[in-house]
């Protein structure tokens, strides 16, 4: 037995303030998001990929050699090589800054769809589900009949009234964009609404969009998450079926659907028309998806290590 | 290779080598011929009805349910005398009255026929068909069971030729009185005097045909049956001839991938021409292109040949004229202008802009090149944009709405350069000029009009002897190349594949495509 | 529950005449009609077509005859179609459409809610990884140009396929993967997301007392907790699938009713647009209530119907 | 030391939990052993590591966040720690029953009530659907539940805390497992419940030799079916003895805290409970010395420099207390406290130190 | 006494579930006055957290009032009346674990009332109060930045009181608020509540199973069974004199501290059937004496009055 010096049993003056001591860090929710989201490596990965691939939609373009809408119908339908690095399409141009020239498009429409789906969809699947009764009801058989209603007709009369352009465009995607969402958002928020921590909110005076906002959005974010990263590629095949009806980017301008439609017909012949963009659009959806996951990871306080 | 594959051999042995597959794309508007206006539905008609006369190999009428007509001096009376042994399907035998019927009951208001026009060369037809005479008076009469007699409004010249078109098929009177939707089913009451009868009909899915054993020439017909898929993609149907699932793909009955005709070609493409001309047209109200030279300009600047080689890519032939060769009396017309001929079009552009008041080409108002939705327009509006921006320096947007929207804005002269494909329904230079003949109706959207050109195509068509007609018609095409209302891009041809051992089949240059006396080797 | 029923009826009574109501006038105010085309008709014949349709009427009046007509479950003939009724259209393409959608939809669960499973077990492995790549090809490959892959590799290229139209289940395979890859990569995401959810909580962590093995905790406890969003998300999905999908019938040649919601309106075909929305929109209807009812046997705790709730 | 064969022994166990801001303690070197057909106790304060201890026995624990730092269970001689999940699965529900602190999470809020107790049966024996439920039925009557033939029926939502909190039993008891754990099984019951639950418990104990390991704060209960003992404070156990041990004869300064604390029925409304002063120390960094010696009035020098070692008080006692030292001052527990003590025959005449875990 | 602050008038609460209907609060009537404790006990699922929860408007009565300060609490209400109300009327959840939001911290659930109230006009005074109330119920403020799955059981509970305590509100409904807590930090927290409805004239109904410690805090007591109220009188004069033989049976179960006590002790059990009603008879709620009531046949009544 180890010897203990006797003064030490001495009673000691007991200090309380020093139980009390302050903790080291303050971490506020966000803060603890970020660092979490930090050390998801394939977040981050997904995070790099969607930087460079925004990067060179806004630079190659502007230092390729090539235009895209610079047509050579005697180099039509060329394989890759080292002058045109992807190949070119049927008229001639150069993939590769088409492919650049689209991921503005795609991006961009991709983004909006995203906006979307969270402007109203969220907000309008909140509502409604946290409201129940009648104007759940209405609500829903709102939906409901903006997505029977033929969207293609809506789009007719749409580029009919308003004429061409990106407002119209947006538009068009507006009208049903948002339902999917909205959808999968109320089914949550019926979910979660009766849920004794909302109740207990409640009964604290906390309003509907309070609840919305504090209680409901960040237990359901990843349903809301994953709906949004898979909207984009859908809006991205929107735009083309739109710029199909010419409500679309303008004629020669690029966009990765309409590159992935038109290459699909000369799949067997000319692989490489359909391989870079739908590539480019897969590698885009990774970086969605992990980012989206790397996000719901952060998001999710028992997941942190 | 891409002839049968051998991995499907099993199949096409049980079927043997009389069972024919196709595919003809779509569900026939009506398989009634009175009321079918498409050319899905005439596909099938031409294997299973058959018309006063039918088109032989050379291009020409040849007798078919008649066996003899004879044709009054002015050209205005048909006395048609009917096979004896002439039948339909149920055993029945085809009378001039079932003729008489099928005529009067397309021209019939009431019924509703779409194409009732193609029957506007009978006396009285128009009149009857727009209600202001009456059937009973259209020039058509069964003078007994064996012999039609048909009176015209004017003599003729092509109408032996369109006694063989599908709105002047016979119907069968006695079942079609007792059955009036005798038509809307594959059946027993579903009667047809051709080679072939129809024995099954999938809406959407397939027709099946088989061999009628009451046709008169049923020695000469080889084939046991005739399966016809419906199958709406070119790609697909292309791949289910590479596979061996049909024997023969591409046009008339559907049509092959562009992208992939280069490779064909390589592999044995056939490629026939066919009578139907790829036009831009001009909104000749619709500044600048009410001026004639800018028109000219345009048109004279259009590098064909580019167009041909490397976007249609079935060796096309670049326009340069109105009316496809492939149509009688055309074959070797004189070109009338050069195709990309960019010193005549600045020339034009030139005298163009001085009449305007312009300096340079960028002065001119915007200009829109419309058409509707496909990918092919779309790459020839997009060459086009390329050409005339390169060579004149004008520039062109492009435009493209939805097939209906696009016909609507053409239609109320809503536009200004629009692109349209003219095909003929018969082979006849007139088909194709008459479009341009009347300012207001009819196809010609132009607004443009011309007091010579109307009056030469009144000439051509009374005008009996042959050479002469094509002469007076070729005058009236040179009016219309020297004003410029439309811009000719291309000649159609028509690609396909069939199988190595299809023999026997008659292919016309209007497209017309017979199974009657097809067989497998 | 019969109460809820019948006021959601009167609810669907009702959008379905907004339904009708809206697409009637929409699709009359886009320029073109059923009759146009390349070759323009005579106008004499035109008119005559007009007013044997009855669209020389006042269109009001139209829009009134066509609301009574519909009560009867009556939407007329085609005009595209001559001799064809749209019912006729309906009742022949429908079986064909709800044959293929049901298969796509068997196969888009299973494997959705499978590699979904898999994927959150096993999450951050390689099988979570492989799951996802599979999803995001589904979801990023949209239905045509899976459709054109599969006929290309599958059915020319190894040949185990038909290439194209509606004859045996030989020929229903390709089609019904082209048809689910989209919704599998969509539920197989979703599933994996709220298998996360829960599996962390703490009634799985009874389960697991209980000595129940991951299959038996995943299939009894967790999946019908995490089916929500799968099931919010199929319903509407169900009624677009059940009721054909344009591009894939179209490539593989199939006699569906999913072509005419396309065709039908690039031909004007009235009737047609009018008839196959409506049935769409009672199919759809149905489904989502289906889904409101799911919802409850699902998860007990939702009530949409029944006892009062307190604000 | 008697060297007989525990049913579970726990040495030297220790567990955290990985945060952001730093590791939590929750459990740091616990040692302690439950017989065949004994009930040990654990009480202490709140969040002083009774669940996670519990928790751990099951390997419940979700990894990560939490981590075994060191220690071994073993139960019946074989050591759970490097167990498989496969493995687990055969000890859990049938070796192993565990009552959970949270009713009402616990139960799967969409599964009827019924189902989820016969789950358990038909996982571990080979009973018929109708035997099930009829055991089901049965159990449920057991924890006192009125009307069981329409309560199995039921979804957990449905059910009151205390209902829920017995289905929980229920579920636990089902398969008639070895070792019980109970972790706060009977907060939620009236006292009536309550004592009906006990005696269930005990009964099964008695037919088929169950250990219970009984995690509670009321002392009545514990003084109730208790035969051991376990106090645990930030961590680790404090003290451990007989049940008699613990209330007539509290050696540590916390345990004396705990037992004068509660409210007596003769108690007046008036005058203020005895509560230990300060709050729980925080376990992401744990203090020096004796945790407790904070909030302790007999806090020495020593209890600042140096953790306590186990001393040995009697053959069944052991507290881990600077003040049990030789040289550490005497000093008299509460006047609560202290009207209760008893003289214990078998207490040794000087408390002897020990290693811990022996 | 002193003015009632709530009026509880035949109060019912029936659930209605596809099997039949559910009575889990039948017909209750009580007050209770400004500045004190009502204890209520009671058989667990007795409906005591039913009556809690009707009472602060989670559910809509079925039938009867909850008169709060003489206003109606289940009529309809401005917005501004209802946040009054909202912050004058709170509730400790008796499931710990379930009523906090998993994906919040413990600062932002605590100080969830303060903002939805503009309790704190700085960044830096919310944190503060936060802070100040973690202490107050003896937690650190090291626990502000964890999520609730990161607590124990107890710590969970303090949560819990530490929010409904943020809004410093008149009358708190407690559902065993103290029941997953150790008896030192029970004591605490009793010790708290108690210093709280001294300072600030506080009413609490407190729902618990510790009788002992229901006996100590509580000025009256309200005893449950199957969702009826049986016997309300003051707590001394309750555990001295208990009439109804269910409370009879519930003290009899106590457990106490005392390890010889337990091994000898005898449990009363309550038989409903003791009452001997008559054909038809109802029971009622009856005053016994001032101030006790018990509910009772007609026969009962007469006995007890005569004791
Ligand atoms: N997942 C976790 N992450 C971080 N800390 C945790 C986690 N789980 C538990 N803890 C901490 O571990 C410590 C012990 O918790 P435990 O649940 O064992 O306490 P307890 O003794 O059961 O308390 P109670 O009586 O209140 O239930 C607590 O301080 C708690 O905060
Ligand atoms: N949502 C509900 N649906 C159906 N029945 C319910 C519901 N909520 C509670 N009950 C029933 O109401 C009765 C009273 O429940 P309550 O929660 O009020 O009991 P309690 O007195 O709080 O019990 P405990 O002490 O066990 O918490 C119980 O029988 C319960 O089953
Ligand atoms: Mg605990
Ligand atoms: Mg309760």
């Amino acid at each position: 037995m180890q010897q203990i010096p006797k003064d030490m049993f001495e009673p000691a003056a007991v200090d309380h303030s020093e139980a009390e001591k302050i903790s080291k860090k303050n971490l506020s929710f966000w803060t603890d998001v970020f660092l979490r989201f930090k050390e998801n490596k394939l977040a981050m990965c997904g995070l790099i990929v969607l930087i460079l691939i925004a990067l060179m939609a806004i630079f190659a373009p502007v230092f390729s050699s090539f235009h895209y809408d610079e047509t050579n119908l005697t180099n039509a339908n060329k394989p890759p090589s080292g002058e045109h690095w992807f190949g070119t399409d049927d008229l001639g141009r150069d993939v590769f800054v088409r492919t650049w020239v689209g991921a503005r498009i795609s991006l961009t429409i991709g983004l909006a769809a995203a906006l979307i789906d969270v402007l109203i969809g969220v907000i309008w699947g909140a509502i409604s589900g946290i409201r129940g009764g009648r104007t759940d009801e209405i609500m829903m058989r709102i939906a409901d009949i903006l997505w029977a209603i033929p969207s293609l007709l809506m789009t007719i009369l749409l580029l009919v009234v308003m004429g061409k352009g990106l407002i119209t465009m947006i538009l068009a995607m507006v009208i049903t964009g948002w339902i999917n969402m909205a959808r999968i958002v109320r089914g949550q928020v019926l979910q979660l609404k009766n849920q004794e921590f909302v109740l207990a909110s409640r009964t604290l005076g906390a309003k509907n969009s309070r609840i919305i906002r504090k209680h409901l959005l960040p237990n359901i974010m990843s349903p809301i998450l994953v709906t949004m990263t898979l909207t984009v590629p859908t809006a991205i095949f929107y735009e083309a079926f739109l710029s199909y009806l010419g409500l679309g980017v303008p004629q020669p301008l690029a966009s990765w659907g309409t590159m992935a439609t038109d290459g699909v017909q000369g799949l067997e012949y000319y692989p490489w028309r359909l391989f870079f963009p739908a590539t480019f659009i897969c590698l885009t959806m990774f970086a969605f998806n992990v980012i989206g996951d790397g996000l719901r990871d952060a998001l999710d306080p028992k997941l942190r290590k | 290779g891409f002839s049968s594959s051998s991995g499907d051999g099993g199949k096409k042995d049980s079927n043997g080598k009389d069972t024919l597959n196709v595919n003809i794309k779509t569900e026939p508007f009506s398989l009634n011929p009175g009321l079918a206006n498409d050319t899905v539905s005439a596909n099938v008609f031409r294997q299973t009805f058959e018309g006063l006369t039918t088109i032989g190999k050379d291009g020409k009428p040849v007798n078919a349910a008649a066996e003899k007509i004879e044709i009054s001096k002015d050209q205005k009376t048909y006395t048609f005398t009917i096979r004896k042994d002439a039948k339909w399907s149920n055993g029945d035998p085809v009378t001039a009255g079932d003729f008489e019927y099928a005529w009067k009951w397309a021209l019939n208001p009431k019924n509703e026929s779409q194409y009732a026009y193609q029957l506007y060369y009978l006396k009285g037809g128009e009149a009857a068909n727009t209600g202001k005479g009456k059937i009973d008076d259209v020039g058509v009469k069964a003078v007994d069971d064996k012999t039609l007699k048909v009176e015209l409004e004017k003599p003729t010249p092509y109408f032996t030729e369109l006694t063989a078109f599908y709105t002047y098929m016979p119907v069968n009177k006695k079942v079609a009185e007792k059955h009036p939707k005798w038509y809307t089913k594959a059946d027993e009451n579903y009667v047809s005097n051709g080679p072939f009868k129809m024995t099954a009909w999938k809406h959407s899915g397939n027709i099946v045909l088989e061999k009628n054993d009451q046709y008169w020439d049923k020695d000469s017909v080889k084939l046991k049956k005739i399966n016809m898929a419906m199958v709406n993609d070119p790609n697909t149907g292309l791949n289910m001839y590479k596979k061996g699932e049909i024997d023969f793909v591409g046009l008339p009955l559907d049509e092959i991938p562009t992208d992939a005709i280069p490779s064909l070609k390589k592999e044995g493409l056939n490629i026939d021409p066919y009578a139907g001309v790829y036009i831009y047209k001009f909104n000749t109200e619709s500044a600048p292109l009410n001026n004639v030279n800018i028109r000219k300009a345009l048109t004279y600047a259009i590098n064909r040949e580019a167009i041909v080689k490397n976007i249609t890519q079935a060796e096309q032939i670049p326009a340069t004229g109105f009316v496809p060769p492939a149509v009688t009396g055309f074959e070797s017309n004189k070109p009338y202008y050069k195709d990309h001929d960019v010193a005549k079009a600045k020339e034009y552009l030139k005298k163009g802009l001085k009449e305007l008041g312009l300096k340079k080409a960028s002065d001119l108002p915007k200009i829109t090149l419309s058409y509707n939705t496909d990918e092919g327009h779309q790459k020839i509006a997009q060459a086009v944009q390329e050409m005339w921006n390169k060579d004149l320096g004008v520039k062109v947007e492009l435009g493209n709405e939805e097939w209906n929207v696009y016909i609507d804005k053409l239609h109320s002269g809503n536009y200004q350069i629009g692109r349209l494909g003219w095909l003929a329904d018969f082979n006849d230079g007139m088909n194709f000029l008459e479009t341009y003949r009347d300012k207001e109706g009819g196809n010609n959207d132009t607004n443009w009009e011309n007091a010579k050109y109307k009056e030469l195509l009144s000439k051509a068509s009374t005008e009996t002897d042959d050479q002469k007609r094509v002469e007076l018609m070729k005058q009236a095409e040179g009016i219309l190349m020297d004003e410029m209302p439309i811009a000719p891009i291309y000649f159609y041809t028509m690609p396909y594949l069939h199988d190595k051992s299809l023999k026997g089949f008659v292919l016309t240059g209007t497209g017309e495509l017979y199974f009657k006396t097809a067989y497998f080797e | 529950m019969i109460k809820f029923l019948g006021r959601r009826l009167v609810y669907m009574l009702i959008s379905l005449w907004v339904i009708v109501t809206a697409t009637f006038f929409l699709m009359r105010s886009i320029p073109g009609g059923p009759f146009s085309g390349e070759k323009k008709l005579p106008p004499a014949i035109e008119a005559s077509l007009n007013s044997y349709y009855g669209l020389d009427q006042p269109l009001f009046k139209q829009y009134l005859d066509y609301l009574v007509s519909v009560m009867k479950w009556d939407f007329g003939p085609s005009f595209k179609y001559k001799g064809q009724t749209v019912n006729e259209l309906i009742n022949s393409g429908f079986p064909i459409s709800f044959t293929l959608g049901m298969e796509a939809i068997c196969l888009a669960l299973a494997f959705g809610v499978l590699f979904g499973v898999i994927a959150a077990l096993k999450r951050n492995q390689w099988q979570d990884y492989t799951a996802m790549i599979i999803a995001v090809i589904g979801i990023s490959v949209p239905n045509f140009i899976m459709a054109a892959l599969l006929q290309y590799v599958l059915a020319m290229k190894l040949g185990w396929f038909p290439v194209a139209q509606w004859e045996s289940w030989g020929h229903t395979v390709l089609p019904a993967i082209a048809v689910s890859s989209m919704p599998m990569a969509f539920i197989a995401r979703l599933t994996r997301s709220s298998m996360l959810e829960v599996l962390s909580s703490d009634y799985i962590r009874t389960a697991k007392a209980k000595g129940l093995s991951t299959a038996a905790i995943t299939v009894k406890h967790a999946i019908r907790n995490a089916i929500m969003p799968v099931v919010t998300y199929m319903g509407p999905m169900a009624a677009s699938i059940l009721t054909g999908t344009f591009v894939v019938e179209k490539i593989f040649g199939i006699p569906g009713l999913g072509m005419h919601f396309v065709t039908s309106i690039t031909n004007r075909d009235y009737t047609v647009i009018m008839g196959v929305t409506v049935f769409f929109g009672a199919i759809l209807l149905l489904c989502v209530l289906i889904v409101d009812i799911l919802y409850g046997l699902i998860d007990p705790r939702i009530k949409l119907f029944g006892a009062k709730k307190g604000e | 030391m008697r060297k007989m064969k525990h049913l579970l022994e726990v040495k030297d166990l220790a567990i955290s939990f990985k945060t952001y801001a730093g590791e939590v303690q929750a459990i740091r070197g616990v040692n302690f052993h439950v017989d065949k057909g004994e009930t040990l106790a654990i009480v202490g304060e709140s969040g002083s590591g009774k669940s996670v201890t519990s928790q751990a026995i099951m390997k419940l624990i979700p990894m990560p966040p939490g981590y075994f730092k060191s220690g071994q269970i073993l139960f019946d001689g074989q050591d759970l720690v490097p167990k498989s999940e496969k493995e687990m699965q055969s000890i859990r529900g049938k070796e192993i029953g565990m009552i959970f602190q949270d009713p009402m999470t616990s139960l799967n809020p969409t599964m009827k009530v019924g189902r989820q107790i016969t789950e358990v049966l038909f996982k571990h024996e080979n009973i018929s659907k109708e035997d099930a439920n009829k055991r089901a039925v049965e159990l449920l009557s057991l924890v006192g539940i009125p009307m069981p033939e329409r309560r199995v029926n039921q979804y957990p939502h449905e059910f009151s805390g205390g209902m829920r909190q017995r289905v929980v039993i229920a579920m636990a008891l089902a398969a008639n497992p070895k070792l019980l754990i109970a972790d706060e099984p009977t907060t939620a019951l009236d006292v009536t419940i309550q004592a009906q639950i006990l005696e269930l418990m005990k009964e099964l104990q008695k037919k088929i030799e169950t250990s219970i390991i009984f995690i509670t704060h009321d002392l009545g209960v514990v003084a109730n079916v208790a035969d051991r003992v376990a106090v645990m404070y930030a961590g680790q156990i404090v003290e451990i003895g007989t049940v008699d041990e613990i209330f007539y004869n509290p050696k540590h300064p916390y345990t004396w805290g705990l037992l004068a604390s509660m409210p007596s029925l003769d108690n007046d409304g008036d005058e203020e409970l005895m509560a230990i002063p300060g709050s729980p120390p925080d376990l992401t960094n744990p203090p020096k010395g004796d945790a407790f010696a904070l909030r302790s009035p007999y806090a020495m020098k020593i209890d600042f420099e140096q953790e306590p070692p186990m001393f040995k008080v009697s053959d069944t006692h052991y507290v881990k207390s600077w003040l049990l030292h030789p040289d550490a001052p005497k000093v008299e527990p509460p006047a609560a406290v202290k009207s209760k003590m008893r003289e214990f025959k078998n207490q040794y005449v000087k408390p002897v130190q020990v290693k811990e875990g022996e | 006494m002193a003015e009632k602050l709530l009026e509880i008038k035949n109060l019912k609460q029936h659930f209605s579930t596809p099997k039949g209907t559910v009575k889990a609060v039948d017909g209750i009537t009580f007050d209770i006055y400004k500045g004190e404790t009502l204890g209520l006990v009671g058989e667990s699922g007795c409906g005591k957290s039913t009556t809690g929860r009707t009472i602060i408007r989670l559910y809509e009565a079925t039938s009867g009032e909850v008169l709060f300060k003489g206003k109606n609490v289940h009529g309809k209400k401005s917005a501004k009346d209802l946040l009054e109300f909202n912050r004058k009327m709170q509730m400790i959840f008796q499931d710990p674990y379930a009523s906090l939001n998993p994906r919040m911290t413990v600062a932002d659930i605590v100080a969830e009332g303060i903002d939805i109230h503009g309790l704190a006009k700085t960044k830096q005074e919310r944190l503060a109060r936060v802070h100040e109330l973690l202490k107050l119920v003896g937690l650190n403020e090291e626990h502000a930045n964890r999520y609730p799955h990161e607590f124990s059981g107890g710590q969970r509970q303090r949560i819990g009181i530490a929010r409904a305590l943020a809004v410093e509100p008149e009358f708190i409904i407690a559902d065993e608020p103290i029941s997953a807590l150790d008896v030192s930090i029970q004591a605490q927290v009793v010790n708290l509540m108690k210093d709280l409805q001294k300072e600030r004239g506080l009413t609490y109904l407190f729902i618990a199973h510790d009788l002992s410690m229901v006996k100590y805090i509580s000025d009256r007591i309200g005893v449950m069974y199957f969702g009826k109220l049986v016997e309300l009188a003051a707590a001394e004069e309750l555990y001295e004199n208990p009439l109804h033989p269910y409370t009879q049976s519930l003290l009899s179960a106590i457990p106490l501290p005392d390890p010889d006590y337990e091994r000898t002790r005898v449990r009363k059990t309550y038989d409903p059937s003791v009452h001997k009603l008559k054909d038809g008879e109802q029971m009622e709620l009856r005053e016994v004496k001032p101030g006790h009531f018990v509910m009772c046949s007609e026969e009962e009544f007469a006995a007890y009055q005569s004791k």
